[in-house]
């Protein structure tokens, strides 16, 4: 099966740090592929090229077989690949409905919207509205409320929420529940089970082992840089990833 | 009793249509409903501080102050301030500054008139090379700012020196006289033009308006529409708020910028054929404090000098606010050197009673 | 031979037409003379520091001599002490420093004479009605450099106005003044003072201004209200376009001051200085060298001497 | 294979003593140690832009402008800025601005003066009274940023009119000539002194110092080490770099910014006593500049607007790269407009040459 | 047993939002207690009260019995109370040195120190190396380095080990593994078990289930802004404590 992603030779350096050594990942139509690693193996730096938010060094990235080349994030969200950053990557003072639509608005039909370029906000408000509490991800009181007025944990959903509702493609999660509550890490994994159904393959980073156990079809073990090796979680215990992911164990050949 | 094998997780696995986190609506008071409206409306509390001005100096000094006349000459005396403070807010909701606002608008102007003038360029001509040539300047500023990734303060800090010196070179510091340019090339008066409601069988008092004070509060309104309504409001908003996240969120923060800077520029060259009509005559040596001056509007309208927030409506509350107070403590029988002091404790006061709204608000 | 001499000419702005032409005549008269001039000047006017900079950047360059037209006349004389213990030739013009001998020539205007002036005219103009007078004062900043203190107090003088404490504006107690307010010298101040004065007492009939350009920013301001046929206004300087102005109407009377000549007379100091080590002198009976004061106007008054719009046309400046 | 039961934790729970994340030590190149050598001496950039451009000058202008006379005139030129400059780069390095140095310092000269000369004090003691009121001036700036939390920006903006208008009206505009303070109370042109080293025959030449120079350098001097050396040093970048981050770590940022003020107002009185040596007299109109000229240095000395970054010595070449290239294109015979263009131009072109050079060695 | 800290009664308003709701919390000597709640239950806003950075609205805070005020996190570092906030609470551009002695510098002996107030870094430095080798967290290597250029994980590590060597009376650690990896977060839990061994007893809020049962004495269940009891990990299972935390069960009686 030919990977719907696919980077070979991926290298970026901050100053003296490597933060990618060389590496490859391929992601398969319709699949789950969790990435482990230790702090700083440089998961975010890899899949920060991939949605186009960091420029390799060297290196390509492949999609659905065509050698692509993202300057921003916005060339990956064209492409259909939608992110969620450990950031976040939400503007605090603008509204759910401003964040969820942010670089893709929606404008008013006819000349308001052509002419005048007006935005069309009832129609944004709702369809976040619909998103937020299709997903079941959380109640908002108020879909116009500053970012800022939610929990972290909220703001997590939202993010999640604004992946889900756009990606077409690829959606990207970097750590989606580090900051979340027994409650909502478990809508976040069900949702993305159910985007799955879907038929959208996920990439998820994590380093919460039972969850990544739990949902991915394939794992790719990140070590210095680079892949260590990619398993399937059927055939290995969550012992034996922490153990290649630490270095405690030979890895299998890839 | 616990041991690893336990499925916590199953526990909160049904229960996918309830809340996970929601505010209490309780306590929906008047205090409550004043928050959000200033929530919503940062403007609000200048405009508070302006009819307060208004009311307790038309108290003080009667239809002296109270007339439609001074009302509107007011207007009149903050029109050039307050549409160079609308493009010093643009790019102060990016979290910039921009120190070449006024030397932007007078070189504008000194173009706008030497090429009619020296070079014998049709008027209509000069004007939109003197409006692109404020544009261009702002580019260069915003191309600085965003691909050299150059600090705002310094690169237009650097600008206003360049631009001025280039102004003086280029004018050779001529002014270009009143009556020459009424005679010769009367379109660029055009927004001094002034027509009067009220006013008595001579011509004398009544409300007097420029069509500068209507192009202010066109651009003011015009700009208030864009940043709340256009998907480009809404970028500049969200780089100013966080670039970075702005950029990983879908917005072009480059383009962002320079577009901010360049329209800026743009008004600012407004400003300055604004400028022409307002003394009548070309003049390089005018708007040498109009940066400070629109930076002043700008913080006592509100806007966070951290960007991302605020309102363009408080901006031109801000400038109308700064000529309330200097034409009502004239009129007051304050002298200059005191009206120079206390329009220091009112920029300081107007912050911190802004301040202490919103805390007592929040 | 001048050949190798070099001066410097300090002003205290270059963005001032007055010190841009007094520039551009010292330019010419250096040139005929074959001397090497270079130019300095002040960001603002007040720009004290700069002005002492410029001084010991002439001395470090190793001019004969230096053209000055000091900010703050009597803290410049530690520099230019300085400069005249190196041995270069410093000339004052247009404002004399305090004390006046701290240089070794000064060729200036008197404009406390220059204010008077056109006070006197204005006085003249009204007749009786000089009593009755309403006066708005439209001066440079509040930082009350002397040149505006001079030409202000030199008006009222002129106009029969007791005016205090003689170094500063502001202190008259005279009623016929309607109030002071500062214009920075340009158009866009002079309009915004004169509206500022007009809403104290829209009856202002007189108005002072401290140069040509603030003359025109009242004016306009006059006329958005429709008032500028029955408004008196004076000035200073005699500038080309103030002259025009004058011939237009704009400005009923204004002292015209020669900066070329101050200038050129100073470059020819300079020269015949670094030849022979001659220095200029006085004009006799004066501790300065007076390059003269003229009032412009069309409509002469009765005790006031002044020439003509043609006159000052051909005499005047940029 | 994997179920819930699997421990997979006691897996690390050996390996006690490893790494957890370390840095490859490879490729430990020049461009490292240049990077390196940036990083903890962040002065370094400017000094080489400093040494450049003496060089650059000297090539093209000779001895007379690479004589000691030439030289130690630089230092004379910049030494009023450089003063004030080091109390603007504290207040920058926590983040802040301050708009109302020079009228400080002008307020403190005239203070010194007026104490002296209209009250008969003793010189001593008011030269004392003008540093206090310098000092109290600054605190209350610090107060109302760090209590009222109103913006830095807009609080020495205020306080900037306040004070100057407040040192007009106190002065009435009068100059206290050089001749009578030599006489009467030398004491204020003390720090005017001038020795020198290796002049001719005559006493012309030769590099010339005043104790004014001296006293700059002593301050930059000083604060390198107590910015350094001192806790409250490193309380004033973690101040600069993230507030709320530095209140919860223990550091009392209140009390840091209103000291970080207090002191700037000091160095500012003393900065006007020194101006009263520079010039010889007492003059309320000097100083209008200086809070631009020292934001200038502070900029091209490379300190971080954003606070927390840079280092003072910095700002000591930054005040002497704008002297250097003053003095330069004058004697090269720019005129003072060209002068001032050029100098734009460097503020820009330093701060991009400074970014470039941090991200190449990076 | 008298608790060492003890808190009634507190109250704390953002706006509208009340995230301490009368709260009350008990800590004894020599005890490990988790807090565990919901995302936005007010669990940190209740450690920003315990440890000054926050002035609650009413209520009052008992250390050994003493009432106590503390209006800046220094009055309670002055006390003995040291806390890892979720933030971090570190200056990026400073070093790892620098961090640790935030506020409690050390100067050198005789008139350098006394007079001209100079700080010892030569000692500064050399304790923060043993503390940081001494709790095993991490290798660093160069104790001069700006936190800045830490990985995320170091970065925690370091702030928890300025809390562990400082704290003399409480240490209060606020989700400090939620950014780590499998590794990182086990050193944590045994750094955590350290302290107790030394008699510190610790509050540590988690969302990590296993983690805070393998390591409390005692759980305070925090929901809607309040305690809503405290449970002894060895009487109740996971599933019990996340059916309390949710809502999903009756809690005991407190
Ligand atoms: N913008 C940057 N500048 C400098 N160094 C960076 C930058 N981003 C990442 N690094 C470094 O690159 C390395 C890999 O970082 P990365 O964030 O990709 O790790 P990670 O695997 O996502 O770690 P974590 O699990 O802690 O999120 C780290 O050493 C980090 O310090
Ligand atoms: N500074 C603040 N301003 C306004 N609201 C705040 C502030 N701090 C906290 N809140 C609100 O108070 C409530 C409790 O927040 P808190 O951070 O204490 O929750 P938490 O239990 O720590 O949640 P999490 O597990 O997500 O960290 C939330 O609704 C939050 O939005
Ligand atoms: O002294 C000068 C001149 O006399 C001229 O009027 C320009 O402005 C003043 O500063
Ligand atoms: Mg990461
Ligand atoms: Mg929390």
């Amino acid at each position: 099966m030919e990977p719907i992603l696919k980077a070979r030779g991926l290298v970026k350096r901050y100053g003296k740090v490597t933060a990618l050594d060389n590496c490859d990942f391929d992601l398969n139509p319709g699949e789950i592929v969790a990435v482990i690693g230790d702090n700083g193996a440089g998961k975010s730096s890899l899949i920060k090229v991939l949605s186009g938010a960091v420029i390799p060094d060297a290196g390509h990235v492949l999609l659905e077989g065509r050698k692509v080349r993202f300057s921003s994030p916005n060339d990956a969200r064209a492409e259909g690949i939608e992110t969620v950053y450990q950031t976040l990557a939400m503007s605090p003072a603008l509204s759910i409905a401003d964040n969820m639509f942010m670089g893709r608005e929606l404008r008013k039909p006819g000349v308001m919207g052509s002419v005048f370029r007006q935005l069309d906000r009832a129609r944004m408000e709702k369809i976040a509205r619909d998103k937020l509490s299709e997903l079941g991800l959380m109640t908002i009181q108020n879909i116009n409320q500053a970012v800022e007025t939610l929990s972290g944990g909220q703001r997590q959903g939202v993010a999640v929420a604004r992946a889900a509702a756009f990606g077409s493609k690829v959606i990207i999660l970097d750590e989606p529940t580090a900051a979340l509550g027994v409650k909502e890490s478990r809508r976040v994994l069900e949702l993305i089970l159910d985007v799955r159904s879907r038929g959208i393959p996920i990439i998820l980073i994590s380093h919460n082992m039972p969850h990544v156990f739990e949902v991915a079809d394939r794992i790719h073990v990140h070590r210095l840089g680079k892949r260590l090796c990619v398993i399937d979680p059927k055939d290995y215990t969550m012992s034996d990833a922490v153990a290649f992911m630490t270095g405690a164990k030979e890895a299998p050949a890839a | 009793m616990s041991d690893k094998t336990d499925d916590y997780e199953a526990v909160v696995q049904a229960s996918r249509g309830e809340a996970v986190a929601d505010f209490s609506k309780a306590r929906a008071s008047a205090l409550d409903r004043v928050q959000h409206a200033l929530h919503v409306n940062p403007a609000l509390v200048p405009l508070v501080v302006l009819l307060g001005s208004i009311i307790t100096f038309g108290l003080l000094l009667g239809t002296k102050f109270f007339s439609p006349f001074a009302l509107t000459l007011i207007l009149q005396q903050v029109q050039i301030v307050g549409i160079v403070a609308a493009a010093q807010s643009l790019v102060i909701l990016t979290a910039g500054i921009d120190l070449s606002v006024g030397a932007i608008a007078v070189i504008s102007s000194v173009i706008m008139g030497q090429f009619t003038f020296r070079y014998g360029v049709p008027v209509e001509i000069s004007v939109a090379i003197g409006l692109l040539a404020g544009t261009a300047i702002g580019c260069v500023n915003g191309w600085l700012v965003a691909v050299m990734k150059l600090p705002p303060f310094i690169v237009t800090l650097g600008m206003w020196q360049i631009v001025l010196a280039a102004n003086f070179l280029y004018s050779a510091n001529e002014t270009i006289r009143s009556q020459e340019i009424e005679t010769e090339a009367p379109l660029l008066q055009f927004l001094g033009t002034t027509f009067k409601i009220g006013a008595d069988a001579d011509g004398r008092g009544g409300a007097t308006f420029t069509y500068g004070v209507i192009f202010m509060v066109l651009v003011v309104v015009f700009l208030a529409y864009a940043l709340r309504h256009t998907a480009w409001g809404r970028h500049v908003y969200a780089t100013g708020d966080d670039p970075e996240a702005a950029q990983l969120s879908g917005v072009n923060v480059k383009r962002t910028l320079i577009s901010v800077y360049g329209v800026a520029g743009l008004i600012c060259a407004f400003a300055g054929w604004a400028l022409i009509g307002r003394i009548g005559s070309v003049s390089p040596t005018s708007g040498q404090l109009l940066n400070i001056e629109s930076i002043t509007a700008v913080v006592i309208g509100g806007i966070s000098l951290f960007g991302g927030r605020g309102s363009i409506m408080g901006t031109f509350f801000g400038a109308l606010i700064v000529g309330v107070f200097t034409l009502g403590l004239r009129l007051l029988g304050a002298d200059a050197q005191w009206t120079y002091l206390l329009i220091g404790v009112l920029i300081i006061a107007a912050v911190a009673v802004d301040q202490w709204i919103r805390k007592v608000a929040a | 031979d001048a050949h190798g001499t070099s001066a410097c000419l300090i002003t205290k702005t270059d963005t001032n037409p007055f010190f841009v032409k007094m520039r551009e005549g010292a330019e010419a008269a250096a040139a005929e003379a074959g001397i090497t001039l270079r130019s300095y000047a002040g960001k603002i006017d007040g720009d004290h520091e700069t002005q002492v900079a410029a001084i010991e950047t002439c001395i470090a360059d190793g001019a004969s001599g230096i053209l000055l037209t000091a900010s703050d006349t009597s803290s410049i004389v530690g520099a230019v002490t300085q400069a005249r213990d190196a041995g270069l030739l410093v000339i004052a013009l247009d404002t004399p420093l305090d004390p006046i001998d701290a240089a070794d020539a000064t060729f200036a205007t008197d404009n406390f004479l220059a204010g008077e002036l056109i006070g006197q005219w204005a006085a003249a103009t009204l007749g009786d009605e000089a009593a009755n007078a309403r006066i708005a004062m439209l001066d440079l900043a509040v930082s009350q450099p002397t040149v505006g203190v001079l030409r202000d107090q030199g008006f009222l003088t002129g106009f029969g106005i007791d005016v205090k404490d003689p170094s500063k504006w502001g202190d008259e107690d005279d009623p016929r003044i309607v109030g002071n307010d500062v214009t920075a010298g340009n158009e866009e101040g002079g309009r915004k003072a004169m509206e500022n004065l007009l809403a104290v007492d829209p009856t202002i009939n007189v108005v002072y201004t401290i140069n040509e350009p603030a003359a025109a920013g009242a004016y306009e301001a006059l006329k958005s209200i429709g008032r500028e046929g029955e408004v008196l206004i004076v000035s200073v300087d005699g500038g080309c376009p103030g002259v025009q102005n004058v011939a237009d109407g704009v400005i009923g009377a204004t002292s015209q001051q020669y900066p070329l000549l101050m200038a050129a007379k100073g470059i020819e100091a300079i020269a015949a200085y670094a030849a022979d080590g001659t220095k200029p002198e006085n004009t006799p009976g004066k501790d300065f060298f007076d390059t003269g004061v003229a009032l412009v106007t069309d409509q002469p008054a009765e005790g006031v001497e002044s020439i003509s719009v043609e006159e000052g046309k051909a005499l005047c400046w940029g």
